[in-house]
């Protein structure tokens, strides 16, 4: 499945409050916390308290249910749909109605352009955006500005200022995270393979480039391989691995940057048969969390995309009720494998 | 019927000019029907920034589809138009930004650039003698490699340069984008180059039969070249449209618009088999689509049933027209 | 007025009609192309169907068979009413019928055509193919045609195909009455004798033959009676053998009709044009030479097979050749296209309406106007329509095209008034060369003539044409010059004066005799085996 | 001349089977010339383990190929491939997991679903007579919201059916997947199917001349929905292998396989034009594409030029073998 990522102006990761109590484990988002400023400590309460309370069900009873009209990167994918049922089971609690639609591949620009033009045109109370790209969809922005909807960007940063807040996870950090620990399983030498899922959209970009650069600064004995794209589909991904063992059977380590790019890598070394080779994916669903349960699969690292979900419905909320809102509420990202996998605050931020 | 013969041969024609036309006004009826159905289902639809926002969501797939008329006349199919739009929206980006050339040039360059991915196709067909299928197909992957080669795999932005978005989003006609201009003006020349020159009729003479139109004394090599070639010239045009639109030229996109765009020229009653279309028909087709996902969505269907809904419609759509066209 | 045909047939006649038509209708947008039509077909007789291009003839086999639904009237078989559902229907009455268009398979074989629909079977649902080539290869035999089960019919010549649509016709055990809608229009005089054989052995006293045709000399010996249509309406029906021809013609077309003399002066000092020398191909030709003077008609026999329709192609770049120079006023011309030809003002009709001729979703205008759409109705790229389509009225009138306007299109006209249409795409080109293949094929008598007037018109203008056909009588009579072809080779040439039906069949059924290679190769029996029969 | 007989029927006949044997043998000359370049290019290519990944990555594509060769022959088109193994796939996971249906009963049951998308789709063409490219083109929509909404837009998995996995995964031939044995068996049918049935023969002879099929007697309208409920049923396997192999239905996926399946039937010399094709030439354009992709990704090729190489070569492949049968 595709999922989730950032853009072009990327807000500097923050170890919300909320993200380190969250991961309790000492592998929670550490490598986050080097490239912090500490921009935003406050993050967590204010918006927190301005989603919780600031809705009283009898202030909305007469009128219809205001509504939250979100558009995201994706739509059929795990990821948003993790994101979507956050969404909406806030929505549900907070008394609003939301629409969730996104395009059917991080690649298409302009059908995400529609989709926020056919947004704005049903004239909703405010607005949930995801950008694939910022730049595009500036001047719809402005359109939603200037007839006084307030804007939450989530996933990743929207190039303008007209968001009110940014709901995000790093990118670039969690995959050099990802890059940590298989540097670490595999001892700091040998050959590491990645499969990703987009060579051009944010997610895949910088999940790719933030994995290559931890290794080039901080593994010089790590060979990595080409980088070979597969489109989050796994059957097509499954084929690539098995090409990247046939041509290099002293593969040690293999990078699956989303949901469908991790499975596909599992299953191709599973098909291939081939052993001794350490993968680490990204995001979860179903079959990676069976993978880590069985071995196959050394961990990953996962956003939190329920929580993503959630927190764009609740700061739209608060936005509604004009309070004022951090400039960003970061979602955090976790690494998780076998030792951790049944914590709870691992389980709150893994979708089936 | 047997009142006088003067008014025989001019009555018929007249009639039958008459006739036609009213075709082609219902031709339009499935559209009418949608639009009126969503106009009254939904107030927000029938807003005149909502029927800009259709148009201009039309453009695109449009111009490409005005194109591609042209060779499904001849009986060929043409799928390299979506990434050869790509293709040509990184070449406009590297034309202008990273070559710095002058912006009438790059467009000009663009345009051309979209030719020659055309002219190749056509040598392909035409000279080669490869099925448009495979020829296209070929096309289709290499200008896809090739937009990401050229592009380092990432968006060339035309930030610097504002007058190049004003092509698709500045207004001339206030409140309405100039796109939508660009459109219905290469709409308008498309529908004269398919009706009044010789290069349409020779269009629908290949598509009809080539090996009798080259046994009358016609090059249909040179015209199938040609042919691909305006195609190609669609593309490059669409190519600047889609990235001014975007303000960047996004190397990974347009895989899928090609469906799209031959869809749009099938439901407006074009017959993949060759020999017979119509612009306007294009037009309409192009329409139905756009009209159909922005009204689905403004209505607010949950996504995975819009897709349900709008293969339905358009079964529903061509249906009526093919029933309408049996009774006539 | 009420025809003895109408009344009720007494149960003694009943026996005796296999097939009667009562007052049948049927009309298409803009054209009435049956009213109160009659026929009746008795058992045991060849009654043959004739009228103008356009008069309704094919339209009536449509209706027998089912593809159309009469508007009027109805159909009886054996006194029996009969409303026919469809082809199998038809058949299941004991109808068969080869349309005038042909219904072939390209891309099957001989034998697959031939047994569509009754495959022989082994375990219900496995095509049996060993039998069905062994049944195939029994009925060629059987009805002595040059065909062998394994061919793919797309490869076929038009008279070939025109023999499978014949062998699959006879083919049904059960067939008592056989329509066929003009089958020797694309045969020549050998295949012909050939098919009337088969009618003939064909029909007993339980079966009969409707046959229609444009070729009046063979219903003197082919049929029994002669029906006679005119713009779909029933006019007569003549005995054979007590009426002529000019009553036949005079009752289709409505008035006399007057044939001019064949050309008597060799027109040996007009300058040479085109001259051909040495032309050979891959497939067929060995050394083809011949002149073709200014203002002559060049006329091409020979006998299925033998190349002519190889040498037009030759020559107007179609197919490519492997040695020979033509000549065009004296310099050296290479034509590699018919776009190049058409550069020359060298125009070629093909002998294949149907795939090399019409544009059958196209207009009858836009058909009529194609080949000189560039240079005659245009300006800067742009489509005259108006002096187009004057034009385009102009022929259709002077070839009498019946059609309802020059907006119909030219899939819905007659097989003859499609003949028309693209005989007029060429008179409309202004061609210093000509070369009509097979033009008059399937044209009724009276437009024939007009045609040949045309065509003697051209000539006296100083246009050169070069005639291919098989109807000996039409080359004699039309050519100043005749040159013989048989299997690839030109064998002779004869004068006007020279030339009569003896001295061109024995040119004809020369036989190279160094190689019989060149025979197989051309699904021919080798040489011994077919007998000189015609002289 | 009776003695005669015998032989002079044999001989031909046996000459021209023979002829065409070496024609097909000569077809894989593209492919083996590809698998020959990059066995020498590259020793990781030519491993046992590698060339029954190059076959296990054929399977869906292949499969889906060869039921959609027979829908081409006729001249038709079947763009809902793709979607529709989707919604088989989803569908497979329907009956065996949410329904818990015994193993044999939800795979037959998923099979008969994929020839009920298919007989919707014949309807559609032979009733209806809606053109094929719109007809498939609306299942291909409706299919892909359907899979979407029959799961719930999540994947079903079967990790409690290992067995459903063994389908593809297991391996009755040591070494070689059962997904490979399942191909070439269904491989096997298809031509049994297409060349020596009534079935195949009406194929033929629709896509060759559907008007004469008809007056030959033949109910060409029943012949269709028969051929495109075949496709469907092929539709419905490989919804079977590609959850089988990925353990789970992912009701996302799908759109793009129909087209590269379409393109391996065509890369095997079948006409899309109708009248011309056949399982082998299909089995070889599906080999020659994932040769290609397997061989370029063992060299290293970066991504980028992967898909322009894979373009040539599709060009050059297609020419070379129309080049080597317009010279025999
Ligand atoms: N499907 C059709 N649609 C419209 N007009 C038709 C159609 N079929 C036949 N006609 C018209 O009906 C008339 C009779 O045609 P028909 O084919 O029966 O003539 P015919 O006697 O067989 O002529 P020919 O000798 O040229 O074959 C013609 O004017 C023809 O144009
Ligand atoms: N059995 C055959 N299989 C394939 N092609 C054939 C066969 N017989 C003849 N031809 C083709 O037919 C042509 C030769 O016949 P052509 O039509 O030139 O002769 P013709 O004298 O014009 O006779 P026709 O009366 O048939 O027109 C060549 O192009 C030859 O390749
Ligand atoms: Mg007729
Ligand atoms: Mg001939």
């Amino acid at each position: 499945s595709d999922s989730a990522s950032q853009t072009t102006a990327t807000p500097p990761p923050t170890t919300a409050a909320e993200t380190s109590s969250a991961a309790g484990s000492s592998d929670a988002p550490t490598s986050s916390s080097e490239a912090t400023g500490g921009s935003g400590g406050s993050s967590e309460t204010t918006e927190s308290s301005a989603g919780g309370d600031g809705l009283s069900p009898t202030s909305m009873s007469d009128d219809p249910k205001p509504l939250i009209a979100i558009v995201s990167k994706g739509f059929q994918h795990q990821f948003w749909q993790a994101v979507k049922s956050g969404a909406e089971s806030e929505a549900a609690k907070l008394g609003v109605e939301i629409t969730f639609e996104g395009p059917a591949s991080e690649s298409e620009v302009e059908a995400q352009i529609d989709q926020l033009t056919q947004a704005i045109a049903k004239k909703p109370a405010a607005l949930g955006f995801a950008a694939l790209d910022s730049k595009a969809a500036a001047p719809l922005l402005q359109q939603a500005a200037d007839a006084d909807i307030p804007v939450i960007a989530f996933d990743s940063g929207v190039d303008s200022d007209i968001p009110l807040t940014t709901a995000s996870t790093d990118n670039k950090a969690a995959a050099a995270e990802a890059a940590k620990h298989m540097s670490e399983l595999i001892g700091g030498s040998g050959k590491v393979a990645l499969v990703v899922h987009d060579q051009t959209s944010a997610s895949g970009t910088e999940r790719r480039d933030g994995f290559i650069e931890w290794m080039e600064a901080n593994a010089p004995d790590i060979e990595l391989l080409e980088p070979q794209y597969g489109g989050g589909d796994q059957a097509k991904s499954a084929d690539i691995t098995k090409s990247i063992i046939a041509a290099n059977p002293d593969i040690k380590g293999i990078y699956g940057s989303n949901e469908g790019s991790a499975i596909g890598v599992v299953k191709g070394v599973e098909e291939s048969g081939a052993t001794g080779i350490t993968v680490i994916g990204f995001d979860s669903g179903k079959a990676q969390i069976d993978a880590i349960n069985s071995g196959i699969m050394a961990g990953a690292i996962t956003q939190n995309p329920v929580g993503i979900g959630e927190k764009t419905v609740q700061a739209a909320v608060a936005a509604l009720q004009g309070e004022t809102l951090p400039k960003i509420i970061d979602t955090g990202f976790y690494w998780y494998d076998k030792t951790n996998i049944n914590e709870p605050q691992i389980q709150a931020v893994l979708y089936q | 019927m047997s009142t006088a013969i003067a008014p025989v041969d001019a009555g018929p024609r007249k009639s039958s000019d008459l006739r036609g036309r009213l075709e082609q006004l219902l031709a339009f009826a499935g559209l009418i029907v949608i639009v009126v159905f969503f106009a009254i289902a939904n107030e927000n639809f029938r807003t005149f920034s909502n029927i800009t926002a259709i148009l201009f969501s039309t453009v695109v797939i449009g111009i490409l589809a005005l194109g591609t008329t042209f060779v499904i006349i001849t009986g060929g199919i043409d799928l390299s138009i979506g990434t050869g739009m790509t293709l040509c929206a990184v070449m406009s980006g590297v034309f202008l930004i990273n070559w710095n050339l002058p912006l009438g040039l790059g467009l000009l360059l663009t345009v051309l650039f979209g030719g020659l991915i055309g002219l190749v196709n056509g040598f392909n067909v035409a000279i080669l003698g490869l099925p448009p299928f495979i020829a296209t197909l070929a096309m289709m992957l290499v200008a896809q490699g090739l937009a990401l080669v050229l592009s380092n795999s990432a968006p060339i932005y035309f930030s610097v340069l504002p007058a190049f978005s004003e092509i698709s989003t500045g207004e001339i006609i206030p409140k309405v984008p100039n796109a939508v201009l660009v459109l219905l003006v290469l709409a308008v020349l498309a529908a004269i180059l398919l009706g009044r020159t010789l290069f349409g009729r020779y269009t629908f003479s290949i598509g009809s039969n080539e090996e009798a139109t080259e046994l009358s004394g016609i090059n249909t090599r040179k015209w199938k070249l040609i042919i691909y070639t305006v195609a190609g010239l669609f593309t490059g045009i669409a190519g600047i449209m889609i990235s001014a639109r975007l303000g960047s030229a996004q190397p990974a996109t347009g895989q899928g618009y090609e469906l799209q765009a031959i869809a749009a020229v099938v439901i407006g009653g074009t017959s993949l088999t060759g020999g017979k279309g119509s612009i306007v028909g294009t037009v309409i087709g192009a329409l139905i689509i756009s009209v159909l996902n922005n009204g689905l969505r403004i209505m607010s269907i949950p996504q995975e049933w819009q897709n349900v809904i709008l293969g339905l419609v358009i079964l529903g759509a061509v249906y009526a027209d093919m029933a309408r066209k049996r009774t006539t | 007025m009420t025809s003895p045909l109408l009344q009720k047939p007494s149960s003694d006649a009943a026996a005796d009609l296999l097939l009667e038509v009562r007052g049948v209708a049927k009309s298409f947008p803009g054209v009435k192309a049956l009213q109160d039509m009659h026929l009746t077909l008795r058992a045991g007789e060849v009654l043959a169907l004739v009228g103008e291009n356009g008069a309704g003839k094919s339209t009536l086999m449509k209706l027998l068979s089912g593809i159309y639904t009469p508007d009027e009237g109805e159909f009886f078989v054996r006194g029996e009413r009969y409303l026919p559902s469809g082809p199998r229907h038809a058949q299941a009455m004991g109808i068969s019928i080869i349309h005038q268009e042909f219904n072939l398979m390209p891309d099957l074989t001989v034998a697959q055509n031939i047994f569509i629909g009754r495959e022989p079977r082994s375990a219900g649902f496995f095509t049996g193919d060993r039998e069905l080539n062994r049944r195939a290869a029994e009925l060629i035999d059987r009805l002595d045609l040059p065909l062998r089960p394994r061919q793919v019919v797309g490869s076929l010549t038009v008279a070939k195909q025109q023999m499978v649509e014949i062998a699959k016709a006879l083919s049904f055990e059960t067939t008592r009455v056989l329509i066929m809608d003009e089958p020797t229009a694309a045969l020549n005089d050998a295949e012909v004798a050939t098919l009337h054989q088969l009618i003939r052995r064909f029909v007993t006293p339980e079966t009969a033959a409707i046959y229609i045709s444009h070729k009046m000399d063979e219903l003197k010996v082919i049929s029994d009676r002669i029906t006679v249509i005119r713009d779909g309406r029933y006019i007569d029906t003549l005995q054979t053998s007590t009426s002529t021809m000019k009553d036949v013609i005079s009752r289709m077309v409505g008035r006399e009709l007057t044939t001019d003399a064949r050309p008597e002066n060799v027109r040996t000092d007009r300058p040479v044009l085109l001259s051909v020398r040495g032309l050979s191909t891959k497939a067929l030709l060995k050394d083809v030479s011949f002149d073709l003077r200014e203002g002559e008609i060049l006329g091409f026999a020979g006998l299925m097979g033998a190349g002519r329709t190889e040498v037009a192609r030759a020559i107007v770049g179609a197919d490519p050749i492997i040695g020979g120079a033509v000549t065009l006023r004296g310099a050296p011309i290479s034509v590699r296209s018919p776009a190049e030809a058409a550069a020359h003002r060298i125009g070629y009709l093909s002998e294949d309406r149907k795939q090399f001729g019409l544009l059958l979703s196209q207009d009858v205008n836009a058909n009529i106007g194609i080949s000189s759409l560039a240079e005659r109705f245009s300006s800067a790229g742009f489509v005259k329509d108006r002096p187009m389509k004057v034009k385009s009225r102009e022929y259709v009138e002077k070839l009498r095209i019946r059609t309802p306007s020059i907006l119909q299109t030219a899939k819905n006209l007659s097989g003859g008034n499609q003949q028309k249409v693209v005989i007029a795409k060429w008179l409309l080109k202004d061609c210093d060369v000509l070369i009509f293949d097979e033009p008059t094929r399937g044209i009724d008598v009276g437009v024939k003539e007009e045609i040949y007037r045309l065509l003697n018109e051209l000539a006296e203008s100083g246009k050169s044409i070069i005639m291919i056909s098989s109807e000996l009588p039409e080359v004699l009579r039309m050519s100043h010059r005749i040159v013989v072809m048989s299997e690839g080779r030109v064998t002779g040439e004869l004068t006007a004066a020279e030339a009569d039906q003896e001295s061109v069949m024995h040119l004809a059924t020369l036989r190279p005799d160094e190689n019989p290679a060149d025979a197989e190769e051309l699904g021919l029996e080798p040489p011994p085996t077919e007998p000189d029969e015609v002289p």
